[in-house]
């Protein structure tokens, strides 16, 4: 059997993670396949549904990053999203949801070889995490009969 | 009905050395709602914006993918194509296949296939954009400078030579600011007034300048390029037209005794008064709390000498209403007084002084006409002490920031004391020197070497008073922290540098920032220093944070040329990738409940009410409303209503839940 | 409580409120919501510990008159449910009238919301041991524990949606899963449709939820959802400072920020 | 009443029964005692935690012929086909459904009544068609049951196929109603005994508390009254009621999934709720909560007699146990029965 | 088959697809099946749930006249979910629809009579379905006279039919548009169609009069009809209330105890005057 290989999805702010990946590019700094973004203008844009939508539709680990605080082309756009990232991961671990398989991240449009790392140890982790399987399970329950 | 065009780029090799466009060309052909998808060598060259064009037509494309770098590099040149093919612009996407796929993986068919579904996921969200129009703003092209030091006036002058209106609110009677105060400057050692005096001339001249005085910003509406200010203007019982500005009421004038403010209360001025000979306008105001006519009811002397019969002593605050573009804030900053220093003794012993009251010793139009005498008993004082980092860098004191000019000022006053009392020995204590600027470091080494002050690495603990001399007790950590102990004749506290007292008041007037210090935000501290988050309103000189005058300077001309690349334009062109909130059919008219949760959120303050009415002018229902001209797109309030009012232009609820999507539906 | 029927009767008397929302005597031994809009009815008005609904949720419920002046019996949990209303300007003080209940069935007359205000704070605001023992209880579980207990409690769901009905601040004309485009959350009370309606709710009330446990009470099959706003609350409060229903100006924790606000998992 | 002759079934039979109706593939729902409360449960053997002497659940069994969510069929398409796989209707499931209240056999009338009503809905057909009803007469009732005001008695045997009384020893007296009941019988003939008795002296006695058919006259033209909108100031607006009751049937239907592929589902709704009527433009025909009240008593005691001749509630009481409000149904009903009707 | 399933849909292509105004399309659909194709026919006034699969199912009437065999026709304003999925969709692609529901406008019994029709905006289409059934058996009325207004003159919908009427001999067709709707070239009336209406007083006589249009536009034009003299029996229209069966199960569309879809869309005046104000 071929190894697990994670379905990863990265949210990202335009100015600086996106931009960071850019230079990972350029740079030419090779990282896991796995990771595939979506681009937001700013991590204040990024809903708690999608990160839970992303893991209905069969995402394994999700990657959420954008400028550092105090950096965001916003001003505040990233302290905004970090206090909701506090409560959301708060209320998912409440639930027993598996925190470990996001990765929240500053990564500065500077930040090339950070960027390749960042997706390289999420990869890794959710690996050893392997799939997603009590989600998955949740998603696919058969829409049977049940007593109630 | 979606009729989408996928274009995949090689990028010469860049691309198709790691991922077979070919096959992404082909695969995603079979995505529904795309028509066409072809893969070329080189989509920026002018063939390939020519075939992308060509299809548009041909196909009657209603969106477009190209596959391609990033759009970072290019999203602007295919947008461009579009829109020259008659396909709005905002129609374009392009999928990040080079930067974020063929150069960061390896050739093999996952690198494909991730390129694939990265089209897909382009494909889908550029079915659901919409198109959309540069939103565009008209500008009123007149600027209101607030502060009237010398960054103010800088800025004021250098927009109205570009030909603009500029209207200058100044809450003193007198332009000029600190910099009117000081004595010599460092590190050229000029005169200040000298080079002060003309431009302030030059203000009150200028045929593009308004000028008032001893008035204040009362409230501001709108947004950038049309702002609405209210300006209060204070009564100052003079009908100003009338006035030649002989100064006679002010030498007649009963009420002697009030401490000059220009002179940081080191000489007295009248009720009614000018605050100093170089004074713009030239022309003096009653100090009501002073007054004898407004406290008593009697007196009016001033009204009976006035040649011109210019006193009104019924005057009141008039409110005038101003439409200017864009807002220059230069409203300077203060330094820390009495009561900050209890240990020091600063307020209770007569020669313990701070700065600026040094400036004003130090002065030719000073209280001692320059000469250097100490403020109790007006005795040339022999032994001298400078403490820099007074209340900076003081945690405990709630200041850790540094006040950046003090010790540059203080090697000033060492030197000019040098140059008057040439008996006379200047201590200064430090914490360390500051001197990064042109010729900086060399003047403190000036004062040190040429002028002998004496520097002292350490803080002073106590000033007390003994046998009429001020004890000043200190520590000399170069010297292991022995404690050192100086009689000295005056001491001089060079105070931290603060906000202005109405800062904080102001910046919420204005919705501006501000830092935890009172001191207005810029946009962004590398690279947006002389903006603030509202924008049309920019920052000059010491209100940002403390500043010398050649800084505060630079930026004045530095916010003036943001204030004029506006003026440019008859209209603002804004990228419309906006929030919005949402309307629906009556009666609900939109989802959103009115809770404004989102209007705390924006960074811009881009959120207002809207009052929606029914024909008769009954308020139905209050719901927020984002104003296009102010939002800058960041859509933090859209992922904070809970009912999904709010969306974003270009980045749609839709769009964004698709691409989610997509980009896992088939992995 | 004479004096709460004394009182409902001069204020509907001398005309100063039009409705008392108050509790009345239900069936079967329960209490219940009341709606009194003439003197004589006002004898019906009973208050003691059956009355626990939470009447705030009446206030932002269009069904009440408009510009009528509409007086609303407070305990504790509604009081703080006013302010949280309030602040999010969801209530206007000319026509609501707070007639308090104090803890010990005291009635307290408010002059106005910041009355309210006051009296809020001057209270205990702190978590029971009780309440904190039973998020204790979860915090405990492993991750698996946790994950396999809440699928167990979400998949009795059938979203009948009484815990959003019964919940003041749940006031939304249009609720999230009501949007359909796109469909948020997923309409079948199936378990994943149960799970996003349920991180939805605890997401929308986080730090916004004032404790009145309202919603699991309405709950007809008793799931412990408050549980999950309740944990956020005393989250919010420990890291925010914040707790909803204090303040008519502080602004709400998640639309204001601290620079430096800290956490521990960002990389 | 007079004695009869009855099924015997011993206490102590009981267990083999269940085994047998598992064997043959049955799945069984009982009540089962879980603390305080009482809840149907799947469960594959007797136990002690079967409670034959509940008085109502909050959950009736309606969800085993028509679940809260219902997969239809699901979807395969592409660019140019799209394909529709139906449900194996031969694999639902064949349940029994033990130990229901009189209330609740009599229930799947309605249910039958609405999903036949001209056109088949063959997956409530279908799993009504593989179910068998035990019902068990009422020993105990609550302030909340109101059977008898509907027509229905604690013992009556309409809608089970086959009865259960529980008499003075702890055995059950049994009648076979049914076809599908005698199978059931004929499966296990060696655990049945025989007996005669008179079922009524173990049966709780529940007052009557309106008419039936007067309360159907009367509401006939009351569309207009004003007690609609006294009655529902308190409602809340929530499902509560319509989800607990073993006759609403109100259902939405939804799609899941991509456009590639998903599932069609039903699943259920209630009237109750503000949207639920809602147009896309905006007009809601069923605007404010007393019109939605309205509909909910109308629905149940008038339309449904009118046009599907059957009435809509069971007297079982859950809608009223279930309100967090205290909206009692039967309260409300002797109140519109006291309103000075309107000519 | 012996036993059909209620909610499974047939698969349609989509054969055609016309623009007929702003956010208002028209999809011709034939069967994918030729065995449903043989088995399926619908009378005048009936409807069906039309399904884009992953978003839902949607009710419109059928547009399409039952005279023209092989398909059946359309038309939907983009408003919602369901609306603009399936506007979403091309030429080729399937959807789902299944129907056909309701009662049926009584065709046969206005046999000799005269008949007008009134129509609103997009209303149109219920009524074209109508107007083409009827003007396939031409022969069987009198009079023909459409009165059709809608808000402005790109909001007409099925304009090459509006062409093929108005050039028709045997049919009146009068046009109008709201005032401020009209284009400079617009040869139509100015107004509002009940005013139009009244203006043009076609006579009760004999005359059926069918009125298909938003609810404002019902209300304001039953009252001028009467006023005409037509008897409540003799005006037709339909009704639109949410649904989501079809078929009289899932609770929404009841009006009182009528059930849109069953005991309509087709009510008489008469009816309508009987029903509760629930719709
Ligand atoms: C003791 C001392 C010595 C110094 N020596 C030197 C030196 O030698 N060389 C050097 O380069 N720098 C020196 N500086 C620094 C220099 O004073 C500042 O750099 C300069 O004054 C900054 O100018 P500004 O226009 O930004 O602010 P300010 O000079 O403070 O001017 C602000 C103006 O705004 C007005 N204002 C404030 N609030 C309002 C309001 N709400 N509405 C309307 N008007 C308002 C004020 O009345 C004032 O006129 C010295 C500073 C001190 C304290
Ligand atoms: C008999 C009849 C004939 C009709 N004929 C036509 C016709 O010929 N042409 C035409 O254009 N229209 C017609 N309509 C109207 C048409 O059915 C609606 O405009 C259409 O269904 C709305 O489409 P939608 O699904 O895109 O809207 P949406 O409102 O998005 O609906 C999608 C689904 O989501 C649900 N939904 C919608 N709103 C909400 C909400 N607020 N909360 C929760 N769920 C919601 C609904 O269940 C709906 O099925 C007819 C209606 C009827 C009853
Ligand atoms: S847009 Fe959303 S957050 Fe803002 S006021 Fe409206 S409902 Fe509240
Ligand atoms: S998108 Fe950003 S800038 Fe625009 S209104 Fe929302 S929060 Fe303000
Ligand atoms: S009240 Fe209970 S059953 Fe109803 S939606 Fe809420 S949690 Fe689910
Ligand atoms: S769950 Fe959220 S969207 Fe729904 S009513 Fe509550 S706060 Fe509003
Ligand atoms: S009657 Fe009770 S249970 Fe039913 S909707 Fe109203 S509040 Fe909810
Ligand atoms: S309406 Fe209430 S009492 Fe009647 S059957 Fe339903 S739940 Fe039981």
């Amino acid at each position: 059997m071929n190894e697990f290989e994670p379905k990863v999805v990265a949210f990202v702010c335009n100015w600086c993670t996106y931009a960071g990946a850019d230079l990972t590019g350029t740079s030419r700094i090779k990282y896991a396949p796995n990771v595939k973004i979506i681009r937001f203008p700013c991590t204040g844009r990024i809903d708690f549904m999608l990160i839970l939508k992303a893991f209905a539709k069969g995402a394994d680990g999700i990657i959420i990053s954008g400028c550092h605080p105090n950096d965001c082309h916003y001003t505040s756009g990233n302290f905004h999203a970090k206090r909701r990232w506090m409560v959301f991961r708060t209320m998912l671990d409440f639930l027993g949801v598996d925190v470990n398989r996001i990765t929240f991240s500053w990564v500065s449009a500077a930040e090339g070889a950070r960027w390749a790392e960042i997706v390289n140890t999420t990869v890794d982790g959710i690996k050893k995490l392997g799939p997603y399987d009590n989600y998955r399970k949740m998603v696919n329950e058969e829409t049977e009969v049940n007593n109630g | 009905m979606a009729r989408i065009g996928v274009f995949v780029c090689h990028c010469g090799e860049n691309i198709s050395a790691t991922v077979d466009c070919g096959k992404v060309a082909q695969v995603t052909s079979d995505i529904p709602g795309v028509v066409v998808s072809v893969d070329y060598k080189y989509m920026c060259s002018d063939p390939g914006q020519t075939m992308i064009k060509e299809y548009i037509e041909k196909e009657k494309l209603t969106g477009v993918v190209v596959a391609a770098c990033s759009p970072r590099m290019h999203e602007p040149t295919f947008r461009r194509a579009c829109g020259e093919a008659g396909l709005n612009p905002f129609l374009c996407e392009m999928a990040n296949v080079r930067e974020h796929c063929s150069w960061v993986h390896d050739k093999n068919d996952v690198t494909t296939d991730k390129a694939i579904d990265i089209v897909r996921t382009l494909v889908e969200k550029v079915k659901r954009n919409e198109p959309l129009m540069p939103i565009k703003v008209p500008v009123t092209k007149t600027a209101l400078v607030i502060g009237g030091g010398v960054a103010g006036i800088q800025s004021a002058l250098d927009i109205a030579n570009c030909g603009h209106k500029v209207i200058m609110v100044e809450k003193e009677p007198s332009i000029g600011g600190h910099m009117s105060q000081l004595s010599e400057t460092f590190p050229t050692l000029d005169c200040s007034q000298c080079i002060l005096t003309p431009r302030m001339v030059e203000v009150a001249q200028h045929p593009n300048i308004t000028l008032y005085t001893y008035a204040e910003v009362e409230s501001l509406d709108g947004f950038i390029g049309n702002f609405k200010v209210k300006i209060r203007k204070k009564a100052k019982s003079l009908d100003e037209k009338l006035c030649t500005g002989c100064g006679l009421c002010c030498t007649k004038c009963p009420v002697k005794n009030i401490p000059s403010e220009f002179d940081q209360g080191l000489s007295n001025r009248r009720a009614i008064y000018v605050p100093f000979p170089q004074a713009v306008p030239n022309k003096p105001v009653i100090d009501k709390e002073h007054c004898t006519y407004y406290i008593k009811g009697k007196c009016k002397v001033c009204e009976i000498v006035c040649p011109t019969k210019a006193i009104r002593f019924d005057q009141e605050d008039e409110i005038i209403e101003v439409e200017v573009g864009a807002l220059v804030l230069a409203t300077g900053f203060d330094i820390k007084r009495a009561n900050f220093f209890p240990e020091y003794g600063y307020g209770k012993y007569k020669d313990v002084i701070d700065g600026l009251q040094f400036e004003r010793i130090a002065s030719a139009s000073g209280p001692t006409l320059g000469e250097i005498r100490r403020p109790s008993d007006g005795q040339i004082p022999k032994k001298i002490v400078f403490l820099a980092c007074a209340g900076s860098r003081d945690p405990a004191k709630g200041i850790e920031y540094c006040s950046k000019i003090c010790c540059m000022y203080t090697a000033k006053h060492a030197i000019l004391y040098k140059h008057k009392v040439h008996d006379g020995t200047a201590y200064i204590f430090y914490m360390d020197i500051r001197a990064a600027g042109k010729n900086y470091d060399e003047f403190t080494r000036r004062a040190i070497e040429e002028d002998g002050a004496k520097y002292i690495r350490g803080r002073v603990s106590r000033i007390y008073e003994r046998d009429g001399k001020l004890i000043v007790v200190g520590a000399d950590t170069l010297m292991n922290a022995k404690t050192v102990e100086i009689e000295a004749d005056m001491v001089v506290l060079a105070t931290a540098g603060v906000a202005s007292p109405g800062a904080e008041e102001l910046a919420q007037k204005l919705h501006v920032s501000y830092d935890q210090h009172k001191f207005f935000a810029e946009a962004h501290p590398k690279l947006r220093p002389v903006e603030t988050n509202t924008a049309g309103i920019f920052l000059a000189g010491a209100c940002q944070n403390v500043k010398d005058i050649p800084e505060s300077v630079a930026q004045a001309s530095g916010a003036a040329v943001k204030v004029c690349g506006l003026f440019s334009n008859d209209e603002l062109t804004r990228d419309p990738s906006v929030a919005v909130v949402n309307r629906t059919a009556p009666p609900l008219f939109s989802t959103c409940v009115g809770c404004f949760l989102c209007q705390s959120v924006c960074p811009y303050q881009a959120i207002e009410k809207e009052e929606i009415k029914s024909r008769d002018g009954k308020i139905l229902k209050t719901i927020a409303f984002v104003n296009p001209s102010v939002c800058q797109g960041c859509g933090t309030c859209v992922a904070l209503c809970r009912s999904k009012s709010i969306d974003i232009l270009g980045y749609t609820h839709k769009q964004v839940y698709a691409e989610v999507d997509a980009l896992l539906n088939t992995l | 409580m004479d004096k709460l029927k004394q009182l409902a009767k001069e204020l509907l008397s001398n005309n100063q409120v039009q409705i008392i929302v108050g509790y009345e005597e239900g069936t079967v031994g329960k209490a219940r919501p009341a709606f009194i809009s003439s003197p004589d009815q006002a004898d019906t008005l009973i208050y003691d510990e059956r009355c626990i609904h939470n009447l705030a949720v009446y206030l932002t419920q269009h069904k009440l008159p408009g510009n009528t002046k509409i007086a609303v019996i407070a305990s504790f949990p509604v009081m703080k449910s006013i302010i949280t209303l309030a602040s999010e300007k969801q209530l206007d003080e000319n026509f609501i009238k707070v007639i308090g209940i104090s803890k010990d069935n005291n009635i307290i007359e408010f002059k106005d919301f910041a009355d309210i205000e006051r009296y809020i704070n001057q209270q205990d605001l702190s978590f029971t041991p009780e309440e904190q023992a039973l998020i204790d209880k979860i915090d405990a579980m492993s991750m698996e524990e946790r994950w396999e207990y809440w699928q167990n409690e979400f998949s009795r769901c059938f979203k009948c949606y009484a815990c959003r009905s019964a919940c003041p601040m749940c006031y939304c004309t249009l609720c999230i899963t009501d949007f359909n485009q796109p469909q948020w959350v997923s309409v079948p009370s199936h378990k994943l449709g149960n799970f996003e309606w349920h991180i939805n709710r605890a997401m929308h009330l986080a730090g916004r939820c004032i404790g009145c446990d309202e919603c699991s009470r309405a709950c007809p099959l008793d799931l412990p959802i408050n549980l999950l706003t309740k944990k956020l609350s005393m989250d919010i409060q420990k890291q925010f400072g914040y707790s909803a229903g204090q303040s008519l100006t502080e602004p709400y924790a998640l639309s204001t920020y601290k620079p430096d606000d800290k956490e521990t998992f960002i990389r | 009443m007079a004695t009869e002759n009855y099924k015997l079934l011993k206490k102590e039979s009981l267990p083999a029964l269940f085994d047998k109706l598992t064997a043959s593939g049955k799945t069984i729902y009982a009540p089962v005692k879980n603390g305080e409360k009482t809840e149907f449960d799947v469960v594959t053997k007797y136990s002690n935690d079967i409670n034959d002497e509940y008085i109502q659940t909050v959950q009736s069994l309606k969800g085993t012929v028509f679940p809260k969510v219902e997969k239809l069929f699901d979807y395969k398409s592409d660019k140019t086909d799209t394909s529709i796989q139906e449900p194996d209707f031969s694999k639902f499931p064949q349940n029994v459904l033990w130990g229901l209240h009189p209330c609740d056999a009599a229930a799947f009338r309605p249910l039958d009544a609405t999903f036949r009503w001209d056109y088949d809905d063959k997956y409530f057909l279908t799993r009504m068609k593989l179910t068998t009803v035990v019902g068990l007469s009422c020993s105990k009732h609550d302030d909340y049951c109101f059977c008898t005001s509907v027509d229905i008695s604690p013992a009556s045997s309409d809608g089970s196929d086959i009865m259960l009384t529980k008499n003075k020893a702890g055995d059950y007296l049994v009648e076979i109603v049914t076809e599908k009941g005698q199978e059931v019988y004929d499966m296990a003939k060696e655990l049945f005994g025989e007996i005669s008795d008179d079922k009524e002296s173990y049966i709780t006695d529940v007052p009557k508390k309106f008419d039936l058919n007067e309360l159907n006259k009367n509401l006939d033209g009351s569309f207009e009254a004003p007690y609609w909108l006294a009655q529902s100031m308190r409602c809340i607006g929530c499902g509560a009621c319509a989800y607990v009751c073993p006759t609403c049937t109100c259902f939405d239907l939804q799609d899941e999934g991509a456009a590639n592929k998903g599932s069609r589902i039903k699943c259920w709704d209630s009237c109750g709720f503000g949207h639920f009527t809602l147009h896309t433009s905006g007009h809601n025909p069923r605007e404010t909560q007393s019109q939605r009240w309205r509909q909910r008593i109308l629905h149940k005691f008038s339309y449904m007699p009118d046009r599907i001749k059957v009435f809509g509630c069971m007297g079982c009481g859950r809608c009223s146990r279930a309100c967090p409000v205290d909206m009692n149904i039967s309260e409300n009903l002797i109140k519109i029965m006291e309103e000075p009707k309107n000519e | 088959m012996s036993n059909p399933n209620i909610y499974k849909p047939y698969l349609m292509k989509i054969d055609k697809v016309t623009e007929e105004a702003p956010f208002v399309k028209t999809f011709r659909l034939k069967f994918t099946n030729e065995e449903d194709a043989a088995k399926f026919n619908f009378k005048a006034g009936q409807f069906g749930e039309y399904s884009v699969a992953g978003e839902g199912e949607s009710t419109f009437c059928v547009a399409s006249s039952p005279t023209r065999d092989g398909y059946i026709e359309c038309t939907f304003r983009e408003t919602g979910r369901v609306t603009s999925a399936l506007a979403g969709k091309e030429e080729g692609e399937i959807i789902g629809f299944r129907g056909p529901y309701g009662n049926t406008f009584p065709i046969d019994e206005w046999k000799g009579k005269n008949l007008l029709f009134i129509a609103g905006g997009i209303a149109l289409p219920p009524m074209r379905c109508v107007i083409w059934n009827c003007l396939d058996l031409r022969e069987n009325f009198k009079d023909f006279t459409i009165v059709y207004g809608a808000k402005t003159v790109n909001d007409l919908v099925y304009k090459h039919e509006l062409k093929e009427w108005e050039e028709r001999p045997d049919v009146k067709l009068i046009t109008t548009v709201d005032p401020g709707g009209e284009t400079p070239d617009w040869k139509g009336e100015i107004g509002f169609v009940p005013t139009v209406l009244e203006k043009a007083a076609p006579s009760a006589d004999n005359t059926i009069a069918i009125v298909c249009g938003p609810p404002i536009m019902i209300k304001y034009t039953f009252p001028i009809l009467e006023k005409l003299g037509f008897k409540d029996t003799d005006i037709f229209t339909t009704l639109e209330n949410r649904m989501k069966c079809g078929f009289g199960k899932c609770g929404r569309c009841n009006v009182g105890k009528v059930y849109i879809c069953k005991d309509g869309p087709v009510f008489t005046y008469a009816a309508l005057k009987q029903l509760p104000a629930e719709y």
